[in-house]
């Protein structure tokens, strides 16, 4: 809005301005980057504009208890009427610390922590830091450990994906599928259960390998699973895929642009579904998935559309890439030869893996000892939800919801 | 399909309902200008426009009510709660009330008073039936009629007045459609 | 792209090394905004993927702060690491990436290193009044802030 | 005395026109009672039926198959705390609820249960209903206000946005009922039944009106009296605050929108209130579109058998009521736990199957029939309510803006113009 336009002024009423500003803002063609230079993540909460009818801009604390925030998330909306001026999230109410804790723990110790901090995919980061650990130690886990991993670390992606659309249609409203998902995630978690006795922090893997042998008709159970599961993810979409009501509230909502889900450092689903064909599985292979064949579903707007039908994509993708491995699961060792105490030589590695909600990475640092000097968890969870900011701005508080939902954001790691 | 009344169908209590219709809207009345928080005096508001309709029904007038509390009770008053809910309730309350304006609305109110008065006096020749015809039935089409025959140029133009209305808010509330 | 940037800066690059097929170069902190910057612009390292530190109290500059970059284009990693003694502060990267907003805070909140020209720099796990950074090795693992648990949640708690 | 209340039953209105004092109150307690029960069974089945779409089983420990569930939750909600927040507008706060039951239990008076079974019928009584269920909106309005608190302050100015801007579409689909009333499809002032071109805002002249010409209004100009029955179907959902159009209190937004600092007997209030206005809304659609209090079909299969037939229905229905907790009972776990509620189970299950019995007699059979068919529409109704909860997303606010305005008014508009020119052209 050029001052140079005649009568711009005469309206001190700044209510209609900020719409036609953020209404352009969120136009998904317009291809200008959203994200402030510098970029701004917090509110200037102390001057309250002036707006319609006298009345302040509400700023409104959405959490740390609220049903759709998915945890203790506590977000700080500026609202004009419904619309939102600006968000600022507040983080740490989980905070356990589990990097300090790592610093006082042997390595073996410390592998269980891992599962406490994105508790609906413990398996995939086991697997990373498992791995990560292996690389510090310069071994490698034999191709029967890989394959089982591969298969839990998949599984788990779909109990993950499963979790976050449940959730993610009762915040838009729809209650149904929340029970259809975790009807059928209890399949996945039974697996789990057969094979580590856990269902939620399962601890699968050991550095180096795996600790369990498969039980007795792992496969026949995965191959049930695998049969069991694809009219399902069809169920879902029927209810949602083309239901009208959730076209509108998904479609144009929440968009984050290729250029900006890069800056931001987005991640997983996310950042494929505004279109960048990225995924650690296919461009860094780990564990054993250079040997299997799939597809990177991608979206087109960057919308919270788009981010549902990647990740529903996904789930179908993980379900081949578990047949393949189910099918050809060599026979073998499951753990390689590990020294009792595990003294990884002075240096310092990155390992991330794809995990279900982006790239999940340790930085780990060995001083030489048994107890790691220093991890660093690089949780996708954490810089996925620093986009939160730009994917609604000018948007409605519903679409906050909606945008919360569709980060498929887990506190504990957003916290750690 | 004009009805006749039965002996059985008599109104009950007549006197009764329309002292307690009429007490009931002029002490709403009172209160409506009387309390300093806004939502109370439209909370009265609507007590009284109900009050009201209460009275158009006692003069079998029954379209009249119903319109009453569609459009006074139902619409107009929940915009003006509308309005008053997002002003700042407290810088109202602590405002003095009528400051300087208590002259001009005793001379209103004498005025007023001296209407009345004239009116009791005058009473019985301005109004020459003791009681509306009790024309319950056909009221309402006949309502219709009116509108729709005699006074239809009227009816016309008031509703283009609304439109006149309305078009300007939208100009006002906005810069550019 | 070593060779070349080396040339560039010259004494900058200290140091440039491949250890367990992971590429990382330690350089002066005075050049590091630079740095990073070419490397996004030229080198296409357009993704950080995390800036951290380590603490090693007994070193004179006592910090490691790390940036992991990783290209798309290239599909490549790098680590930049500079040295920084307590108290120095850091050119901020955040006009460079605008996700070094959040993970800068953190590293300010557990190392309490500070960064030039972050636009928020507050904690960010932690409450705003905590005392102490976490993540230092002389904070002890059972160590908190008692004064601020007495204040803000009424309870006695800690050694 | 005795005379006064006898003399009623030989006449052949209802109460209100009949100017008789005791039955009126006699009614009164009969509906508002039935509806205050009709709330709660609702309820029960609500929680069932949704258990049931959403593979679940839903309440099972209160009572055989949770039958008692509303009892519990009635005296549980009684006796919690009623909590008034201490900056809370503590009159409007305490107000609030009473406007909205008021408002819904007041709709009831014109709503005709069959030819003699309303309070009241008033001449303008579908004016009268929707006047009065629009003033549930000042209710929901005070609720948000008084609470002082954002949240309900948001779900209020929502929700009465909202249930303004449906009013007016709703409005439209039954004015082109209401004109329906006096088209017979010959002509403006058609001959064929009773009255002459003039139309009725009365709710028994409306069903009747359909009656005498032989069509559900549903069915009349095809398809505009589907399109307008369309419209009030989906405004009258967004009217009562039920899910796809729950955004006044889109829990997962707005915690609970108007009502968010209300609890115990007051929530209660708003809810017996909200699904008091569900049955009232429904009332309308059955009255002004689906025939009212008559059978199918009243004028095609007549004759002695097929009257006898359809008086078998409210028997039947119940009796099947009772099969079904016998099969029920059937399939009880067979354990000393589960005695006492197979006990209920079966007694629930005597007592449907003697009402069932007592409907079979021919008084009662010939006085009931036309409340039975009515209710089982509405039931037809609330049944939809439950499956849209079940199967719909939540709009967004802008969204639901758009359908009331951009669609479904422009829509009510146009059926309203064409039923007109049908009416006079054909």
């Amino acid at each position: 809005m050029g001052a140079g336009q005649p009568g711009d002024r005469e309206w001190p009423i700044t209510m209609t301005d900020r719409t036609m500003i953020d209404s352009k803002a969120i136009d998904p063609k317009t291809t200008a980057s959203k994200v402030a230079d510098p970029y701004l993540s917090h509110l200037e909460l102390d001057q309250p504009d002036k707006t319609f009818l006298d009345s302040n801009e509400l700023v409104i604390n959405m959490g740390p208890q609220h049903p759709a925030t998915h945890g203790v998330l506590r977000v700080i909306l500026k609202l004009d009427g419904e619309k939102v001026l600006g968000t600022e999230c507040v983080i740490g109410y989980l905070h356990r610390g589990v990097e300090k804790i790592a610093e006082n723990r042997t390595y073996t110790m410390f592998n269980p922590y891992v599962d406490r901090m994105d508790y609906v995919a413990a398996v995939s980061n086991g697997l990373g830091y498992c791995e990560a650990v292996e690389k510090l130690l310069n071994i490698e886990a034999p191709p029967r450990a890989k394959y089982i991993r591969v298969i839990l670390t998949e599984l788990n992606r779909m109990a993950s994906h499963q979790l976050w659309l449940g959730t993610h249609a009762l915040d838009i409203g729809a209650m149904t599928p929340l029970f259809y998902t975790f009807r059928d995630r209890e399949e996945i978690l039974k697996i789990f259960e057969k094979y580590c006795g856990a269902r939620l922090t399962t601890h699968a893997f050991r550095i180096g390998g795996c600790q369990y042998e498969t039980y007795e008709g792992f496969e026949r159970d995965v191959t049930k699973f695998l049969d069991f599961v694809p009219p399902k993810i069809d169920e879902y979409e029927e209810l949602l895929t083309s239901n009208r009501i959730w076209l509108e509230r998904t479609k144009n909502v929440g968009v984050i642009s290729r250029a900006d889900a890069i800056a931001l450092g987005v991640t997983g689903p996310v950042l494929r579904a505004s279109g960048v064909k990225w995924d650690l599985r296919k461009a860094q292979p780990y564990a054993a998935y250079s040997d299997f064949d799939f597809e990177i579903p991608i979206g087109a707007n960057g919308d919270t559309y788009d981010r549902y039908t990647v990740r529903m994509e996904e789930m179908r993708q993980s379900l081949r890439i578990i047949r393949q491995a189910v099918e050809r699961i060599p026979e073998g060792p499951i753990m390689a030869k590990v020294p009792k105490v595990m003294k990884p030589p002075v240096g310092e590695v990155y390992h991330s893996i794809e995990a279900p909600k982006g790239e999940l990475g340790y930085f780990i640092v060995s001083d030489g000892s048994t107890q790691p000097y220093r991890v660093r968890v690089r949780p996708p969870s954490f810089v996925n939800l620093q986009a939160l900011d730009v994917m609604v701005r000018g948007a409605l508080v519903a679409d906050v919801i909606a945008v919360i939902g569709t980060l498929d954001i887990v506190l504990g790691e957003v916290d750690r | 399909m004009p009805q006749v009344i039965q002996p059985g169908m008599q109104p009950v209590a007549t006197t009764f309902f329309f002292y307690f219709l009429a007490g009931l809207t002029l002490l709403s009345g009172v209160f409506v200008i009387t309390r300093k928080n806004p939502v109370h005096s439209a909370l009265a508001l609507i007590f009284g426009l109900l009050a009201q309709a209460g009275l158009y029904l006692m003069l079998y007038a029954p379209f009249v009510a119903g319109v009453q509390i569609i459009l006074y009770a139902g619409g107009i008053m929940v915009l003006f709660l509308f309005v008053i809910m997002l002003v700042n309730i407290e810088r109202s309350q602590r405002e003095e009330q009528f400051n300087k304006q208590w002259l001009v609305g005793l001379l209103a109110a004498i005025a007023l008073g001296g209407l009345f008065v004239m009116v009791y006096v005058k009473g019985k020749a301005l109004f020459p039936y003791p009681i509306a015809q009790p024309l319950e039935n056909s009221n309402t089409q006949q309502i219709g009629v009116m509108l729709y025959g005699q006074y239809m140029f009227a009816f016309e133009i008031a509703s283009l007045l609304l439109l006149v209305a309305i078009i300007g808010a939208v100009v006002m509330a906005k810069k550019r459609i | 792209m070593v060779s070349k940037l080396n040339g560039q800066y010259g004494s900058g690059i200290r140091e440039a090394s491949t250890y367990l097929g992971q590429n990382y170069m330690v350089v002066e902190p005075s050049v590091v905004s630079e740095l990073l910057q070419i490397l996004r612009d030229r080198e296409q390292f357009d993704y950080c993927v995390d800036i951290t530190a380590v603490h090693y109290p007994e070193r004179e500059k006592q910090f490691d702060l790390l940036w992991i970059l990783y290209s798309f284009p290239r599909n490549e990693r790098i680590r930049v690491k500079i040295m920084i003694a307590d108290g120095e502060s850091v050119p901020s990267a955040v006009s460079i990436w605008a996700t070094a907003n959040w993970l800068e805070r953190e590293v300010y909140d557990m190392f309490g290193i500070r960064f030039d020209g972050h636009p928020d720099l507050k904690r960010i796990l932690l409450p705003d009044g905590w005392k102490g950074h976490p993540l230092r090795k002389d904070y002890g693992i059972i160590q908190q802030d008692q004064e601020w648990v007495q204040a803000n949640l009424g309870i006695e708690s800690g050694p | 005395m005795l005379n006064y209340i006898t003399s009623y039953l030989r006449s052949n209105t209802t109460p209100g026109q009949a100017g008789n004092v005791f039955w009126a109150f006699v009614y009164i307690m009969v509906v508002f009672g039935g509806v205050s029960v009709a709330v709660m069974a609702m309820n029960w089945l609500e929680r069932k039926a949704l258990a049931h779409f959403q593979i679940r089983l839903g309440p099972m420990r209160v009572g055989p198959h949770g039958l008692l569930q509303p009892i519990a939750d009635a005296i549980k909600l009684m006796t919690k705390e009623d909590i008034i927040p201490a900056e809370a507008d503590k009159f409007v706060f305490w107000i609030a609820p009473l406007i909205i039951l008021c408002a819904s239990f007041a709709v009831y008076i014109v709503v005709p249960f069959g030819p003699t079974h309303a309070i009241t019928d008033l001449n303008i009584g579908i004016l009268f209903m929707l006047g009065v269920s629009s003033l549930s909106v000042l209710g929901v309005v005070m609720a948000g206000w008084a609470s002082n608190s954002h949240y309900p302050l948001i779900g209020a100015l929502r929700s009465s946005a909202q249930m303004v801007s449906y009013e007016v579409a709703m409005g439209m689909a039954v004015v082109s009922a209401v004109l329906m009333t006096s088209l017979h499809g010959l002509g403006p002032y058609g001959v064929g039944a009773g009255t002459s071109g003039t139309g009725t805002l009365s709710m028994i002249g409306i069903v009747q009106a359909q009656q005498e010409q032989h069509v559900w209004f549903l069915f009349k100009f095809f398809p505009l009296g589907f399109i307008a029955f369309g419209i009030f179907a989906i405004a009258m959902v967004a009217e009562t605050n039920r899910a796809p159009f729950d955004l006044p209190e889109a829990e997962s937004e707005l915690t609970a929108g108007f009502h968010t600092e209300y609890s115990g007997l007051r929530w209660s209030l708003f809810m017996l209130g909200e699904y008091a206005a569900m049955i009232a809304v429904s009332s309308i659609a059955v009255t002004l579109w689906l025939g009212g209090w008559f059978r199918p079909f009243p004028n095609t299969l007549t004759g002695e058998t097929w009257d006898l037939v359809f008086s078998l229905f409210p028997g039947l229905s119940f009796l099947a009521l009772a099969v079904i907790a016998f099969v029920g009972v059937r399939r009880m776990p067979k354990h000393p736990y589960f005695r006492v509620q197979t006990i209920g189970l079966a007694g629930f299950g005597a007592v449907l199957a003697l009402i069932g019995l007592i409907l079979f007699a021919p008084p009662v059979r010939d006085r009931v029939q036309d409340i039975f068919w009515f209710v089982a529409k509405v039931a037809g109704f609330m049944y939809l309510y439950i499956w849209y909860r079940a199967t719909f997303p939540r709009y967004r606010f802008d969204q639901l803006m758009k359908v009331g305005w951009k669609v479904l008014l422009p829509i009510g508009i146009g059926v309203l113009i064409l039923t007109a020119i049908l009416g006079v052209v054909l």
